[in-house]
Protein backbone atom coordinates (compact mmCIF):
# COMPACT_ATOMS: atom_id res chain seq x y z
CA UNK A 1 0.00 0.00 0.00
CA UNK A 2 1.27 3.75 -0.71
CA UNK A 3 0.00 6.44 -0.03
CA UNK A 4 -0.45 8.57 -3.21
CA UNK A 5 -1.05 12.84 -3.18
CA UNK A 6 -2.85 15.07 -5.37
CA UNK A 7 -1.98 18.77 -5.35
CA UNK A 8 -3.01 21.69 -6.95
CA UNK A 9 -4.72 21.14 -10.54
CA UNK A 10 -4.04 17.59 -10.43
CA UNK A 11 -5.69 16.77 -6.94
CA UNK A 12 -8.94 19.10 -8.31
CA UNK A 13 -8.76 16.71 -11.54
CA UNK A 14 -8.63 13.46 -9.44
CA UNK A 15 -11.17 14.68 -7.12
CA UNK A 16 -9.29 14.40 -3.93
CA UNK A 17 -6.18 15.07 -1.95
CA UNK A 18 -4.96 11.84 -0.88
CA UNK A 19 -5.75 7.54 -0.97
CA UNK A 20 -3.99 4.79 -0.20
CA UNK A 21 -3.14 2.84 -3.43
CA UNK A 22 -2.51 -1.25 -3.70
CA UNK A 23 -0.13 -1.23 -6.44
CA UNK A 24 2.66 -3.75 -7.81
CA UNK A 25 4.12 -1.09 -10.19
CA UNK A 26 7.54 -1.06 -10.27
CA UNK A 27 8.22 2.32 -10.73
CA UNK A 28 6.43 5.91 -10.79
CA UNK A 29 5.77 5.72 -14.36
CA UNK A 30 4.16 2.20 -14.24
CA UNK A 31 1.78 3.91 -11.66
CA UNK A 32 0.55 6.68 -13.34
CA UNK A 33 -0.27 4.01 -16.41
CA UNK A 34 -2.05 2.04 -13.80
CA UNK A 35 -3.95 4.89 -12.37
CA UNK A 36 -4.74 6.11 -15.94
CA UNK A 37 -6.48 3.04 -16.46
CA UNK A 38 -8.55 3.11 -13.73
CA UNK A 39 -11.31 6.30 -14.57
CA UNK A 40 -11.38 8.95 -16.82
CA UNK A 41 -10.27 11.48 -14.52
CA UNK A 42 -6.92 9.74 -13.88
CA UNK A 43 -6.37 9.61 -17.51
CA UNK A 44 -7.12 13.82 -17.30
CA UNK A 45 -5.44 14.61 -14.72
CA UNK A 46 -1.70 12.48 -15.93
CA UNK A 47 -2.95 12.84 -19.61
CA UNK A 48 0.44 15.07 -19.57
CA UNK A 49 3.01 13.81 -17.67
CA UNK A 50 5.74 16.12 -18.65
CA UNK A 51 3.58 19.14 -16.93
CA UNK A 52 3.52 17.19 -13.67
CA UNK A 53 6.33 16.81 -11.21
CA UNK A 54 6.71 13.80 -8.55
CA UNK A 55 7.58 13.29 -5.14
CA UNK A 56 8.51 10.13 -3.78
CA UNK A 57 8.88 9.71 0.28
CA UNK A 58 8.97 13.62 0.08
CA UNK A 59 11.61 14.12 -2.04
CA UNK A 60 11.76 15.58 -5.90
CA UNK A 61 12.17 12.31 -8.01
CA UNK A 62 12.37 11.48 -12.03
CA UNK A 63 9.34 9.41 -13.23
CA UNK A 64 11.26 6.38 -13.37
CA UNK A 65 11.93 6.48 -9.71
CA UNK A 66 11.54 2.42 -8.27
CA UNK A 67 8.67 2.33 -6.04
CA UNK A 68 10.01 -0.91 -3.95
CA UNK A 69 9.82 0.16 -0.20
CA UNK A 70 7.72 3.34 -1.16
CA UNK A 71 5.67 4.79 1.26
CA UNK A 72 4.54 7.98 -0.06
CA UNK A 73 3.91 8.98 -4.06
CA UNK A 74 3.22 12.74 -4.87
CA UNK A 75 1.80 14.32 -8.05
CA UNK A 76 1.60 17.97 -8.77
CA UNK A 77 2.32 20.30 -11.45
CA UNK A 78 5.44 22.48 -10.80
CA UNK A 79 5.99 24.04 -8.04
CA UNK A 80 5.10 28.10 -7.60
CA UNK A 81 6.60 28.95 -4.54
CA UNK A 82 7.96 32.60 -3.53
CA UNK B 1 19.48 29.09 10.72
CA UNK B 2 15.52 29.16 10.47
CA UNK B 3 12.33 28.19 8.77
CA UNK B 4 8.63 28.43 9.40
CA UNK B 5 5.54 27.62 7.14
CA UNK B 6 2.62 29.34 8.36
CA UNK B 7 -0.73 30.24 8.12
CA UNK B 8 -0.78 33.66 10.27
CA UNK B 9 0.79 36.74 8.89
CA UNK B 10 4.46 37.60 10.04
CA UNK B 11 5.25 41.21 11.39
CA UNK B 12 8.07 42.39 8.70
CA UNK B 13 9.91 45.31 10.33
CA UNK B 14 9.93 42.69 13.65
CA UNK B 15 11.58 40.46 11.69
CA UNK B 16 14.09 41.94 10.05
CA UNK B 17 15.02 44.02 13.05
CA UNK B 18 15.56 40.91 15.28
CA UNK B 19 17.10 38.94 12.45
CA UNK B 20 19.51 42.33 11.81
CA UNK B 21 20.40 42.38 15.39
CA UNK B 22 20.83 38.16 16.15
CA UNK B 23 23.40 38.57 13.30
CA UNK B 24 25.36 42.59 14.05
CA UNK B 25 28.54 40.90 13.60
CA UNK B 26 28.09 40.09 10.07
CA UNK B 27 28.25 43.75 8.09
CA UNK B 28 25.52 42.91 5.38
CA UNK B 29 22.19 41.90 5.34
CA UNK B 30 19.49 41.24 2.68
CA UNK B 31 15.99 41.09 3.13
CA UNK B 32 13.39 39.84 0.37
CA UNK B 33 9.51 40.18 0.93
CA UNK B 34 7.11 38.97 -1.24
CA UNK B 35 4.08 40.48 -1.76
CA UNK B 36 0.82 39.61 -3.23
CA UNK B 37 0.61 41.71 -6.23
CA UNK B 38 -2.88 42.87 -7.94
CA UNK B 39 -3.54 41.60 -11.36
CA UNK B 40 -3.24 44.28 -13.84
CA UNK B 41 -6.74 45.01 -14.06
CA UNK B 42 -7.04 45.24 -10.52
CA UNK B 43 -9.40 42.44 -10.43
CA UNK B 44 -7.85 39.88 -8.11
CA UNK B 45 -9.88 38.82 -4.70
CA UNK B 46 -7.63 36.86 -2.85
CA UNK B 47 -4.69 34.17 -3.53
CA UNK B 48 -4.74 30.80 -2.21
CA UNK B 49 -1.31 29.09 -1.14
CA UNK B 50 -1.61 25.17 -0.99
CA UNK B 51 1.37 23.49 -0.23
CA UNK B 52 2.68 20.25 0.95
CA UNK B 53 2.67 19.59 4.35
CA UNK B 54 4.97 16.69 4.98
CA UNK B 55 7.50 18.26 2.45
CA UNK B 56 7.50 21.76 2.60
CA UNK B 57 9.42 22.55 6.16
CA UNK B 58 12.10 19.89 4.90
CA UNK B 59 12.13 21.05 1.50
CA UNK B 60 12.53 24.73 2.46
CA UNK B 61 15.16 23.59 5.30
CA UNK B 62 17.37 21.84 2.67
CA UNK B 63 17.36 24.92 0.27
CA UNK B 64 18.44 26.71 3.15
CA UNK B 65 21.34 24.50 4.10
CA UNK B 66 22.78 24.66 0.70
CA UNK B 67 23.14 28.04 0.87
CA UNK B 68 24.37 28.41 3.72
CA UNK B 69 26.91 26.05 3.20
CA UNK B 70 27.91 27.81 -0.25
CA UNK B 71 27.99 30.94 1.00
CA UNK B 72 29.47 30.38 4.68
CA UNK B 73 26.11 32.77 5.86
CA UNK B 74 25.78 34.37 9.38
CA UNK B 75 22.09 33.59 9.68
CA UNK B 76 19.20 32.73 7.51
CA UNK B 77 15.28 33.12 7.86
CA UNK B 78 12.63 31.30 5.11
CA UNK B 79 8.92 32.64 6.33
CA UNK B 80 6.31 31.32 3.72
CA UNK B 81 2.80 31.66 4.24
CA UNK B 82 0.36 29.35 2.85
CA UNK B 83 -3.88 29.78 3.07
CA UNK B 84 -6.00 32.80 1.78
CA UNK B 85 -4.16 35.80 1.32
CA UNK B 86 -5.25 39.30 -0.11
CA UNK B 87 -3.85 41.92 -2.69
CA UNK B 88 -0.98 43.72 -0.32
CA UNK B 89 -0.45 40.94 1.90
CA UNK B 90 3.07 39.60 2.49
CA UNK B 91 3.35 35.98 1.31
CA UNK B 92 6.90 35.36 2.35
CA UNK B 93 10.36 36.50 3.41
CA UNK B 94 14.16 35.62 3.48
CA UNK B 95 16.79 37.01 4.91
CA UNK B 96 20.22 36.65 4.61
CA UNK B 97 23.53 37.64 6.48
CA UNK B 98 27.27 37.48 5.88
CA UNK B 99 30.34 39.67 6.00
CA UNK B 100 30.50 41.05 2.88
CA UNK B 101 27.45 42.44 0.53
CA UNK B 102 27.86 40.07 -2.19
CA UNK B 103 27.36 37.18 -0.23
CA UNK B 104 24.45 38.24 1.33
CA UNK B 105 22.55 39.12 -1.84
CA UNK B 106 23.72 36.12 -4.17
CA UNK B 107 22.43 33.98 -1.27
CA UNK B 108 19.25 35.83 -0.78
CA UNK B 109 18.89 35.65 -4.14
CA UNK B 110 19.55 31.73 -4.74
CA UNK B 111 17.27 30.97 -1.92
CA UNK B 112 14.29 33.06 -3.35
CA UNK B 113 15.37 31.36 -7.29
CA UNK B 114 14.71 27.93 -5.42
CA UNK B 115 11.79 28.88 -3.10
CA UNK B 116 10.61 29.69 -6.54
CA UNK B 117 10.78 26.55 -8.28
CA UNK B 118 11.24 23.54 -5.68
CA UNK B 119 9.28 24.46 -2.86
CA UNK B 120 6.14 22.63 -2.92
CA UNK B 121 3.65 25.56 -2.90
CA UNK B 122 1.31 26.13 -5.62
CA UNK B 123 -0.63 29.43 -5.84
CA UNK B 124 -4.58 29.78 -7.05
CA UNK B 125 -6.01 33.55 -8.36
CA UNK B 126 -9.99 34.19 -7.65
CA UNK B 127 -10.71 37.18 -9.08
CA UNK B 128 -13.96 38.33 -9.98
CA UNK B 129 -14.47 36.65 -13.05
CA UNK B 130 -13.30 33.14 -12.21
CA UNK B 131 -9.89 31.59 -10.36
CA UNK B 132 -6.92 29.79 -12.02
CA UNK B 133 -3.32 28.73 -10.72
CA UNK B 134 -0.22 30.32 -11.45
CA UNK B 135 1.66 28.63 -13.67
CA UNK B 136 5.33 27.99 -13.45
CA UNK B 137 7.17 30.66 -15.63
CA UNK B 138 10.22 29.33 -17.60
CA UNK B 139 12.60 32.26 -16.99
CA UNK B 140 12.28 30.55 -13.02
CA UNK B 141 13.22 27.66 -14.39
CA UNK B 142 15.90 28.71 -16.00
CA UNK B 143 17.20 31.10 -12.85
CA UNK B 144 17.97 27.76 -11.00
CA UNK B 145 20.94 27.40 -14.14
CA UNK B 146 23.23 29.90 -12.53
CA UNK B 147 23.55 28.29 -9.67
CA UNK C 1 11.79 57.83 -3.57
CA UNK C 2 13.06 59.01 -0.99
CA UNK C 3 16.91 59.90 0.77
CA UNK C 4 18.27 60.73 4.17
CA UNK C 5 21.05 61.81 5.46
CA UNK C 6 21.53 61.29 9.49
CA UNK C 7 23.66 61.17 12.03
CA UNK C 8 20.99 59.58 14.69
CA UNK C 9 20.00 55.88 14.50
CA UNK C 10 17.30 54.28 12.24
CA UNK C 11 14.28 52.33 13.40
CA UNK C 12 15.46 49.10 10.31
CA UNK C 13 12.25 47.43 11.54
CA UNK C 14 9.57 50.16 11.27
CA UNK C 15 11.72 51.90 8.03
CA UNK C 16 11.38 47.79 5.98
CA UNK C 17 7.51 47.33 7.07
CA UNK C 18 6.70 50.96 6.19
CA UNK C 19 8.51 50.66 2.89
CA UNK C 20 7.14 47.44 1.83
CA UNK C 21 3.31 48.77 3.19
CA UNK C 22 3.79 51.79 0.97
CA UNK C 23 4.85 49.30 -2.06
CA UNK C 24 2.47 46.47 -1.67
CA UNK C 25 1.43 46.51 -5.09
CA UNK C 26 4.85 45.76 -5.96
CA UNK C 27 5.20 41.90 -5.46
CA UNK C 28 8.76 42.60 -4.55
CA UNK C 29 10.75 44.25 -1.78
CA UNK C 30 14.58 44.27 -1.46
CA UNK C 31 15.88 45.66 1.79
CA UNK C 32 20.09 45.82 2.13
CA UNK C 33 21.05 47.21 5.77
CA UNK C 34 24.81 47.80 6.71
CA UNK C 35 26.29 46.71 10.22
CA UNK C 36 29.40 48.14 11.53
CA UNK C 37 31.33 44.47 11.90
CA UNK C 38 34.19 44.10 14.28
CA UNK C 39 37.71 43.71 13.22
CA UNK C 40 38.98 39.89 13.26
CA UNK C 41 40.71 40.91 16.63
CA UNK C 42 37.41 42.06 17.82
CA UNK C 43 39.43 44.89 19.24
CA UNK C 44 36.91 47.70 17.54
CA UNK C 45 36.05 50.80 20.09
CA UNK C 46 34.44 52.84 16.82
CA UNK C 47 33.81 54.02 13.55
CA UNK C 48 33.56 57.72 12.43
CA UNK C 49 31.78 58.13 9.41
CA UNK C 50 33.10 61.79 8.00
CA UNK C 51 31.06 62.85 4.97
CA UNK C 52 30.68 65.99 2.30
CA UNK C 53 27.16 67.43 3.57
CA UNK C 54 26.87 69.76 0.91
CA UNK C 55 27.45 66.79 -1.58
CA UNK C 56 25.87 63.52 0.20
CA UNK C 57 22.84 64.44 -0.54
CA UNK C 58 22.48 65.25 -4.46
CA UNK C 59 25.22 62.19 -4.78
CA UNK C 60 22.74 59.52 -3.14
CA UNK C 61 19.61 61.16 -5.10
CA UNK C 62 21.51 60.93 -8.26
CA UNK C 63 22.39 57.20 -7.81
CA UNK C 64 19.13 56.70 -6.43
CA UNK C 65 17.53 58.75 -9.92
CA UNK C 66 19.41 56.48 -12.11
CA UNK C 67 18.28 52.93 -10.26
CA UNK C 68 14.25 54.63 -10.87
CA UNK C 69 14.77 54.93 -14.00
CA UNK C 70 16.51 51.87 -15.04
CA UNK C 71 14.53 49.48 -13.47
CA UNK C 72 11.22 51.44 -13.36
CA UNK C 73 11.26 50.84 -9.88
CA UNK C 74 7.80 51.83 -7.66
CA UNK C 75 9.50 52.77 -4.86
CA UNK C 76 13.48 53.19 -3.20
CA UNK C 77 14.32 54.60 -0.11
CA UNK C 78 18.26 54.85 0.80
CA UNK C 79 18.71 56.32 4.51
CA UNK C 80 22.96 56.46 5.27
CA UNK C 81 24.38 57.52 8.86
CA UNK C 82 27.95 59.58 9.91
CA UNK C 83 29.03 60.32 13.24
CA UNK C 84 30.48 58.08 15.61
CA UNK C 85 28.88 54.14 15.30
CA UNK C 86 30.19 51.39 17.22
CA UNK C 87 30.66 47.32 16.46
CA UNK C 88 26.92 45.88 15.58
CA UNK C 89 25.72 49.79 15.07
CA UNK C 90 23.47 50.15 11.67
CA UNK C 91 25.39 52.21 9.09
CA UNK C 92 22.93 52.93 6.16
CA UNK C 93 19.74 50.87 4.49
CA UNK C 94 18.26 50.75 0.98
CA UNK C 95 15.58 49.38 -0.02
CA UNK C 96 14.18 48.71 -3.44
CA UNK C 97 10.12 47.35 -4.65
CA UNK C 98 9.88 46.46 -8.04
CA UNK C 99 6.79 44.33 -9.70
CA UNK C 100 9.56 41.44 -9.95
CA UNK C 101 12.33 39.79 -8.02
CA UNK C 102 14.88 40.70 -10.22
CA UNK C 103 14.70 44.10 -10.92
CA UNK C 104 13.83 44.36 -7.06
CA UNK C 105 17.41 42.52 -6.39
CA UNK C 106 19.39 44.55 -9.10
CA UNK C 107 18.72 48.03 -8.14
CA UNK C 108 19.36 47.06 -5.23
CA UNK C 109 22.80 45.68 -6.10
CA UNK C 110 23.29 48.54 -8.11
CA UNK C 111 22.50 51.25 -5.13
CA UNK C 112 24.97 49.24 -2.88
CA UNK C 113 27.60 49.48 -5.68
CA UNK C 114 27.02 53.25 -6.08
CA UNK C 115 27.13 54.00 -2.44
CA UNK C 116 30.41 51.70 -2.18
CA UNK C 117 32.43 54.20 -4.58
CA UNK C 118 30.35 57.18 -5.14
CA UNK C 119 28.54 58.42 -1.84
CA UNK C 120 31.23 61.07 -0.64
CA UNK C 121 31.50 59.16 3.08
CA UNK C 122 35.07 58.44 5.03
CA UNK C 123 35.40 55.77 7.78
CA UNK C 124 37.78 56.01 10.08
CA UNK C 125 38.38 52.77 12.50
CA UNK C 126 39.75 53.77 15.81
CA UNK C 127 41.06 50.33 17.48
CA UNK C 128 42.30 49.85 21.29
CA UNK C 129 45.66 50.07 19.49
CA UNK C 130 45.18 53.19 17.14
CA UNK C 131 43.47 54.14 14.00
CA UNK C 132 42.93 54.06 10.05
CA UNK C 133 40.54 55.21 7.57
CA UNK C 134 39.30 52.38 5.76
CA UNK C 135 40.71 51.99 2.10
CA UNK C 136 38.08 51.34 -0.51
CA UNK C 137 38.50 48.27 -2.37
CA UNK C 138 39.82 47.78 -6.06
CA UNK C 139 36.77 44.86 -6.24
CA UNK C 140 34.16 48.09 -5.22
CA UNK C 141 35.42 50.08 -7.76
CA UNK C 142 35.49 46.89 -10.68
CA UNK C 143 31.61 46.55 -9.71
CA UNK C 144 30.66 49.49 -11.24
CA UNK C 145 31.81 48.00 -14.58
CA UNK C 146 29.12 45.41 -14.18
CA UNK C 147 26.28 48.18 -14.50
CA UNK D 1 38.13 83.05 -4.67
CA UNK D 2 37.35 79.65 -4.21
CA UNK D 3 36.25 77.77 -1.68
CA UNK D 4 38.81 74.44 -1.30
CA UNK D 5 37.13 71.27 1.02
CA UNK D 6 39.61 68.75 2.46
CA UNK D 7 38.01 65.55 3.66
CA UNK D 8 39.14 61.97 5.71
CA UNK D 9 43.10 62.10 5.57
CA UNK D 10 43.61 64.79 2.99
CA UNK D 11 41.84 66.93 5.98
CA UNK D 12 43.61 65.52 8.28
CA UNK D 13 47.82 66.37 6.08
CA UNK D 14 46.86 69.99 5.34
CA UNK D 15 45.39 70.18 8.95
CA UNK D 16 42.25 71.92 8.30
CA UNK D 17 38.71 71.64 6.98
CA UNK D 18 38.42 74.21 4.16
CA UNK D 19 39.84 77.42 3.11
CA UNK D 20 39.21 80.55 0.77
CA UNK D 21 41.81 80.38 -1.80
CA UNK D 22 43.24 83.13 -3.82
CA UNK D 23 44.05 81.67 -7.37
CA UNK D 24 44.20 82.40 -11.19
CA UNK D 25 45.14 78.34 -11.82
CA UNK D 26 43.15 77.34 -15.39
CA UNK D 27 42.63 73.91 -13.99
CA UNK D 28 42.06 71.91 -10.58
CA UNK D 29 45.74 70.26 -11.65
CA UNK D 30 46.91 73.53 -11.70
CA UNK D 31 45.40 74.40 -8.05
CA UNK D 32 46.81 71.25 -6.88
CA UNK D 33 50.88 72.37 -8.35
CA UNK D 34 49.69 76.41 -6.27
CA UNK D 35 48.51 74.10 -3.25
CA UNK D 36 51.78 72.07 -3.16
CA UNK D 37 54.54 74.81 -3.61
CA UNK D 38 52.66 76.04 -0.22
CA UNK D 39 54.17 74.48 2.03
CA UNK D 40 55.29 70.78 3.14
CA UNK D 41 51.78 69.75 4.49
CA UNK D 42 49.76 70.39 1.57
CA UNK D 43 52.71 68.34 -0.60
CA UNK D 44 52.18 65.59 2.11
CA UNK D 45 48.83 65.83 0.98
CA UNK D 46 48.73 65.56 -2.78
CA UNK D 47 52.14 63.66 -2.76
CA UNK D 48 50.11 61.03 -4.97
CA UNK D 49 47.39 62.36 -7.39
CA UNK D 50 46.08 58.92 -8.20
CA UNK D 51 45.09 58.48 -4.76
CA UNK D 52 42.52 60.95 -4.63
CA UNK D 53 39.38 61.99 -5.85
CA UNK D 54 38.31 65.77 -6.48
CA UNK D 55 34.81 67.15 -6.56
CA UNK D 56 33.52 70.17 -8.50
CA UNK D 57 30.70 72.63 -7.41
CA UNK D 58 30.03 68.68 -5.43
CA UNK D 59 30.31 66.81 -8.92
CA UNK D 60 33.07 64.31 -9.44
CA UNK D 61 35.30 65.35 -11.87
CA UNK D 62 38.35 64.71 -13.44
CA UNK D 63 41.84 66.92 -12.39
CA UNK D 64 41.85 68.71 -15.86
CA UNK D 65 38.59 70.30 -15.08
CA UNK D 66 38.60 74.18 -15.96
CA UNK D 67 38.29 75.94 -12.63
CA UNK D 68 36.76 79.17 -14.72
CA UNK D 69 33.59 79.76 -12.53
CA UNK D 70 33.93 77.34 -9.63
CA UNK D 71 32.85 78.29 -6.61
CA UNK D 72 34.19 74.97 -4.57
CA UNK D 73 36.54 72.55 -5.22
CA UNK D 74 36.98 69.08 -2.41
CA UNK D 75 39.41 67.15 -2.49
CA UNK D 76 39.50 63.73 -0.67
CA UNK D 77 40.28 59.93 -1.18
CA UNK D 78 38.62 57.92 -2.68
CA UNK D 79 34.84 56.87 -1.22
CA UNK D 80 34.11 54.46 1.53
CA UNK D 81 30.10 54.47 1.95
CA UNK D 82 27.49 51.88 2.60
Amino acid sequence: MIDVLYFAWVRERVGLPREQVETSAATVADLVEELKARQERYAAAFADVSALRVAVDQELCAFDTPLAGVREVAFFPPMTGG
Amino acid sequence: MTVRVQQDRFDLGAEVQGFAQGCNTSGAVVNFTGIVRNTPDGDLDRMEIEHYPGMTQSALAEIEAKAVKRWSLKGSLIIHRYGILRPGDMIMMVATAAPHRVDAFESAQYLMDYLKSRAPFWKKEFTTDGHQWVEAKDADEAALTRW
